[in-house]
């Protein structure tokens, strides 16, 4: 009985006959940032597919608020509070920011919190709120991955995934988002970080899982992942 | 056990031969549209069909040189395509040993259908095929039972001629073969005739809106139109000339009223005329066969339903085959053929006579077509009454409609 | 010739917002799960034919019966997605095509041996509601039917942008795996938008058969003006659609005094290659620069 | 594709031996019911293996493949009926006169992809259709009626009924021989690369366009000439028979059920669906209900068995995939 939040155990999944993951066992902690690293390739998408239920997992267990959830669909779990905010955004672009944020709130868990959840973001991201009524596809990339993640605040996530916050996107920008999520997690959300920038996410995170191959590589407090030499080496060109 | 077997086995053998000897049996085949987009015309066409065989059964079957010839009807059904028209013709000769064959409804299935009866050397009795051109092609085997298509709007214009020689026609008809053929024979007549054609508009066979044509016969000045083309366009285009108050004085549409269903519009049906190969009122006082008033009452009784001249066309094609048959004294193709090209005869149909040149064989020449008027009983019922010819009427053609629709 | 063409203008308008409704069918279930649904024209005859049995055996007002076939159109159509589409949605556009011909086969079939394809028709009249003009009239059923399609139309916009249901089935349209991860379940999503797709469909047909005499094969013929209309509109976009059926029943009302109407679908047809290969995101959209 | 690689491959003797046999057994028994029976199935054939040119291939979905065979069919017809020309050059002629207008159409529509493009084929068809039913000099709404004359000049309707139907069965040879051809061509292979990926083929410089208005263009010989000698067996050619949609995507069905992609698959499944259909519409029991029992046959297919027979028989014996192709 662990108090993990989300927790993997021996994952096993992939698609079609190809197989990805080999076994991989990962432990979220309640209002921790936990990042999962590893170059690309390595099977992190595979992992949050297979975690969410977009894929259907071979062998072994996904378990979230201790309840085994491995079978439920990727609808299911985020009604339980278990939302990602996909790579590339994913947003629905024919549709006005409000709308979006509409159905990021979707839930019957976060529809009673919509207009505090909606207050919440707009004080995160004051842009979207000027512009409320423009369509999502004719944003800028960082408007785009602002809104979102505003979108998977507004579901009341438990636990929030985030994959490649930064890709495509500028140094500055990228710095200035993860200062919001330094900002949500002592706000006390539990979030789970996907990069390819291991030196941001390892300096912001709790904890840290290196994937490489399909496998875990190694784990960790995320300061002696970063010092690993082996980490180091492979993935920080260091 | 195994004697009992045996016993029965001997029985049959002793009995079957026998009844072969006491009773033969031809057989006609045919195809017919038991779906698609034919199968309204085609159905009533079988029901005539099927009624001729049952009397001739009943009669205990045709004579002809002593024997007695029981009637099988074999037919399939060809989609109202003529995809496999060809198909089902060469299985019904070769495998099916149908003596004679029947045409399928339509003038195309029908030439489809020729190449094959004609290739056997089958007598094809033709009767739905109204086109002349399937009969001038070079055929020996086929014998037409309606008044070719181009004859259709005749009595039409002479209707329109004795009462109004100055009207405005509009000649408004379906883009299909049939139809085109009615209408170009139409407005040839319309020429000779010195009446004067204002429109002549042609429309797709799958037209259900008829604004736009409407509106153009409106602005054409027409006070009088003629054309239509089966029945899907003609009630639709009686139903929205009537919707859209149209003001003509007369119309007449081809096929379409002569359906019995055709009452069914109601109000919008009164009035509208249609030139009918044959309809259930006429007189003609027949040489063989029953009179146009018991053909009436057989199929009511049959069918719970009035016979239209789609029905009549079936059951005349049998009896002609039948009477030639009589004649011919003999089953045999040759014979019969010769009975039905010296064929001149008035039967409940009306008067048959066959073409024999070579240009034109089989080609109807004998009869002759009414115009039909459906006219509100004293009962308040709609009822289709004979108008035109007069010789043939039994009711006064109502013109113009412009008061009558009041 | 002034008035002519004055009251073909009407006429297209009136008969363009029936074409448009139907098209909203199609053209929502294309844009929601990208099928072409081949079984549209035999809803559309089903909707004419539950009019008629509305109206005979049960009795009740043509008007009144849109309400019972937009629900049973709805069940149906539900349940025609379970059983048919569902297996093949996300596969080959040849599977879905494939699959929703199937159905439109057996559809046809049964309507055919029920029915058989002779022509039924139901007596409907408004005169009160009829215009006259110099001769022209404009039928009162056409207009009823025309505000009514209007009606239906609008209520599928409200429902479709004011509705929770109606968000979920514009994101499950935009983007269906970022829907599912919102918690929507998209499986249901598509079901409930494929019967949607049906019923309106099947009420089209309803409002047709108030006008014209119908067979069970009619369906087929509203079934390629529909195609029309959504590329005049835009393949996927039911507001388009309105638009694109008006357009239509336009240029069917404007051409026809000019030349013979026999060549009205030849123009039509034309045009619609011809838009579909230049402004494949149809004539409407392209206005607002969406690809 | 040298020849002697043809001649290695069994699936090219399998085709010799079909056609021999099409046109062999008729011919010894002269058993016209089966002539009648087989023509059909020829034809069904020609349709299905060359829209197999475009779906199986390219994965291009054409709706309108029928135009092809009703415009090849009306051209012939126009030149044998009005022209007054011989059966042989009418064929030429309708061959080569569709295939340019399939190469002009394709470079066009082809642009389209998906169900545009599927949607466009349709759009060919019934435009086609509505202008030949107003077009005059073909007849327009009353078709053209061939008279039994032009039978004369090939030595009497029984003689010209048979030379009709062996050289449908020709056709219908050509067609299976230049489906194997192009599969085991380097055409063959751009068209299989546009298939599964488009863009992909583009950048590894497959000329994408040209080759699919090839096929296009290509799918569209074999079907006009049979287009010509059917409609002129059958005497009589009319706009609704030439260009009925709903053989169009019976002929997609054909494909399916016999496995796209594949050659002697989809003359199996052409042959097969032609003999259900007549089965259907002669059985006593079913004639009323044949649309409902392909409708359903077909969705079970589609449902259960998307890869059609071939797909099914390659499943459990993975061998045969090299032998019949």
């Amino acid at each position: 009985m662990s108090e993990a939040l989300l927790e993997l155990e021996d994952v096993v999944s992939g698609y079609d006959e190809l197989q990805v993951l080999w076994g991989v066992s990962v432990a979220v902690m309640p209002k921790r940032l936990t990042t999962l690293v590893g170059a690309n390739g390595a099977g992190k998408t595979t992992l949050l597919r297979a975690a969410l239920g977009s894929i259907r997992v071979w062998s072994g267990r996904v378990r979230f608020e201790g309840e085994d959830v491995t079978r439920l669909s990727a609808y299911q779990k985020a009604a339980r509070g278990l939302v990602l905010v996909p790579e590339g955004r994913q947003l629905f672009n024919d549709m006005t920011v409000e709308e979006n944020l509409e159905l990021g709130a979707y839930t019957a868990r976060a529809r009673p919190d919509y207009a505090a959840n909606l207050e919440r973001v707009f004080t995160y991201f004051p842009r979207l709120k000027e512009r409320r009524k423009q369509k999502a596809g004719t944003f800028s990339g960082g408007e785009q991955q602002m809104l979102a993640v505003a979108r998977g605040l507004m579901a009341s996530p438990k636990v929030l995934i985030i994959d490649e916050l930064s890709l495509g996107l500028s140094p500055l920008l990228t710095q200035q988002l993860f200062g919001t999520l330094a900002d949500l997690k002592n706000d006390g959300l539990t979030l789970v970080l996907v990069e390819q920038n291991l030196h941001l996410a390892l300096a912001l995170s709790d904890y840290a899982y290196v994937l490489a191959e399909g496998r875990l590589h190694s784990e960790g407090p995320s300061r002696e992942v970063a010092n690993d030499p082996d980490v180091r080496k492979a993935y920080m060109g260091m | 056990m195994y004697k009992m077997f045996a016993g029965v086995l001997l029985a049959l053998g002793v009995i079957l031969p026998g009844m072969a000897l006491a009773q033969k049996t031809i057989t006609i085949g045919f195809t017919t549209s038991e779906t698609g987009k034919l199968n309204a015309d085609a159905a009533p066409q079988l029901r005539g069909f099927e009624l001729w065989r049952d009397q001739v059964n009943a009669d205990g079957g045709i004579k002809a040189g002593g024997t007695q010839y029981k009637v099988a009807l074999k037919h399939y059904d060809d989609q109202s395509s003529a995809g496999r028209v060809q198909q089902l013709y060469t299985r019904l000769i070769l495998q099916d040993n149908a003596d004679f064959l029947f045409s399928p409804y339509s003038s195309g299935l029908t030439s489809t259908a020729a190449v094959v009866s004609e290739q056997f050397g089958k007598i094809m009795i033709t009767t739905g095929a109204a086109e002349g051109k399937t009969y001038k092609l070079g055929n020996r085997y086929l014998f037409q039972m309606y008044t070719p298509a181009d004859e259709y709007l005749t009595s039409a214009l002479q209707a329109i001629k004795s009462k109004d020689p100055n009207a405005k026609i509009a000649l408004v008809y379906s883009n299909d073969g049939f139809s085109k053929g009615a209408a170009d024979g139409a407005a040839k007549a319309a020429k000779s005739m010195g009446l004067n054609v204002v429109l002549t508009e042609s429309y797709a066979p799958n037209t259900t809106d008829f604004g736009p044509v409407i509106n153009k016969i409106v602005s054409s000045g027409a006070n009088v139109l003629i054309g239509g083309g089966h029945y899907a366009d003609g009630s639709t285009l009686a139903r929205q000339l009537y919707d859209k108050k149209s003001n003509l004085e007369f119309i007449s549409l081809l096929v379409a009223p002569d359906i019995p269903k055709f009452a069914s519009l109601g109000k919008a049906a009164r009035g509208v005329t249609v030139p009918s190969q044959w309809e259930p009122t006429v007189a003609y006082k027949p040489d063989f066969g029953p009179t146009p008033e018991q053909f009436r009452e057989m199929f009511q009784k049959k069918y719970n339903t009035l016979p239209g001249y789609h029905a009549a066309g079936g059951y005349a094609a049998g009896l002609v085959l039948q009477h030639a048959i009589e004649q011919a004294g003999s089953i045999k193709t040759p014979a019969v053929a010769k009975a039905l090209n010296a064929m001149d005869a008035t039967t409940a149909y009306g008067h048959i006579k066959f073409a024999d040149g070579k240009q034109d064989h089989g080609l109807q020449v004998g009869h002759d077509m009414v115009l039909a008027q459906w006219q509100k009983g004293d009962d308040g019922k709609l009822h289709s009454k004979v108008v035109w010819p007069k010789s043939a009427a039994n009711a006064k053609l109502v013109f113009p409609l412009t008061t009558y629709h009041q | 010739m002034i008035f002519d063409l004055t009251a073909s203008v009407i006429n297209g308008v009136l008969v363009g917002a029936i074409y448009g409704l139907a098209a909203i069918g199609l053209t929502l279930i294309f844009g929601v799960m990208n099928v072409i649904n081949l079984m549209h024209g035999a809803t559309i005859a089903l909707g004419m034919f539950s009019l008629y049995l509305l109206t005979t055996a049960v009795g009740l007002n043509p008007y009144l019966a849109i309400v019972p076939v937009l629900l049973g159109g709805f069940v149906f159509g539900v349940l025609v997605y379970w059983i048919a589409v569902h297996r093949v949605i996300g596969s080959s556009d040849l599977m879905t095509l494939l699959a929703t011909f199937a159905v439109n086969m057996i559809i046809i079939g049964v309507g055919t041996a029920v029915w058989t394809t002779s022509p039924y028709n139901v007596d409907v009249s408004v005169p009160q509601l009829a215009i006259s003009m110099h001769g022209y009239t404009i039928p009162g059923t056409q207009i009823v039917a025309a505000v009514l399609a209007v009606i239906l139309a609008t209520l599928l916009y409200g429902l479709l942008y004011h509705t929770r249901l109606g968000k979920a089935i514009r994101a499950v349209a935009n983007n269906r795996a970022a829907a599912e991860l919102m918690g929507i379940n998209t499986r249901w999503v598509l079901a409930i938008s494929f019967g949607i797709g049906i019923a309106v469909a099947a009420g089209a047909g309803v409002l047709i058969a108030t006008l014209f005499p119908f067979t069970i094969l009619s369906g087929a013929n509203y079934e390629l003006k529909s195609f029309v209309v959504v590329v005049l509109g835009g393949l996927g976009d039911p507001a388009g659609a309105m638009l694109g059926g008006i357009v239509l029943g336009l240029i069917e009302g404007v051409t026809a005094p000019f030349v013979n109407v026999s060549w009205t679908p030849v123009i039509e047809f034309t045009l619609f290659v011809i838009i579909l290969v230049l402004f494949p995101a149809g004539l409407l959209a392209f206005k607002w620069g969406r690809k | 594709m040298g020849s002697q690689v043809i001649l290695k491959r069994p699936t090219f003797w399998i085709i010799l031996l079909a056609t021999l046999a099409f046109a062999l057994v008729p011919a010894l028994t002269g058993n016209l019911e089966l002539r009648e029976n087989l023509l059909l199935g020829a034809v069904y054939i020609i349709l299905a293996s060359n829209l197999n040119l475009m779906i199986g291939y390219t994965a291009y979905v054409n709706f309108g493949n029928i135009a092809f065979f009703g415009l090849g069919g009306y051209i012939g017809l126009y030149v044998v009926n009005v022209l007054g020309w011989s059966l042989w050059p009418a064929c030429l002629i309708a061959g080569v006169v569709v295939s340019l207008l399939a190469f002009i159409l394709g470079t066009g529509i082809l642009r389209l992809r998906g169900a545009y493009f599927a949607l466009a084929t349709i759009g060919v068809n019934e435009a086609v259709k509505a202008f030949v039913t107003n077009f005059e000099p073909f007849g327009g709404a009353s078709g053209m009626y061939l008279s039994f004359s032009s039978f004369n000049a090939l030595g009497g309707a029984r003689h010209a009924l048979w030379l009709a139907y062996f050289a449908i069965v020709v056709l219908m040879g050509l067609s299976l021989w230049l489906s194997l051809a192009i599969k085991n061509s380097r055409f063959g292979l751009g068209l299989f690369a546009i298939r599964e990926d488009e863009d992909a083929a583009m950048v590894l410089g497959v000329r994408t366009p040209r080759y699919k208005s090839l096929v296009y263009a290509i799918s569209a010989f074999i079907p006009a000439v049979a287009g010509t000698l059917f409609f002129f067996k059958n005497g009589v050619i009319l706009p609704d028979q030439a260009f009925d949609l709903t053989l169009s995507i019976e002929a997609i069905v054909m494909l399916m059920l016999g496995g796209q992609g594949t050659v002697i698959g989809v003359a199996l499944g052409a042959f097969a669906y032609e003999q259900l259909r007549g089965f259907l519409l002669v059985s006593s029991t079913f004639s009323q209900f044949q649309l409902v029992v392909a409708g359903v046959l077909l969705l079970l297919i589609v449902l259960f068995l998307p890869e059609g027979f071939m797909g099914w028989v390659y499943r459990h014996l993975p061998r045969l995939r090299r032998v019949i192709e």
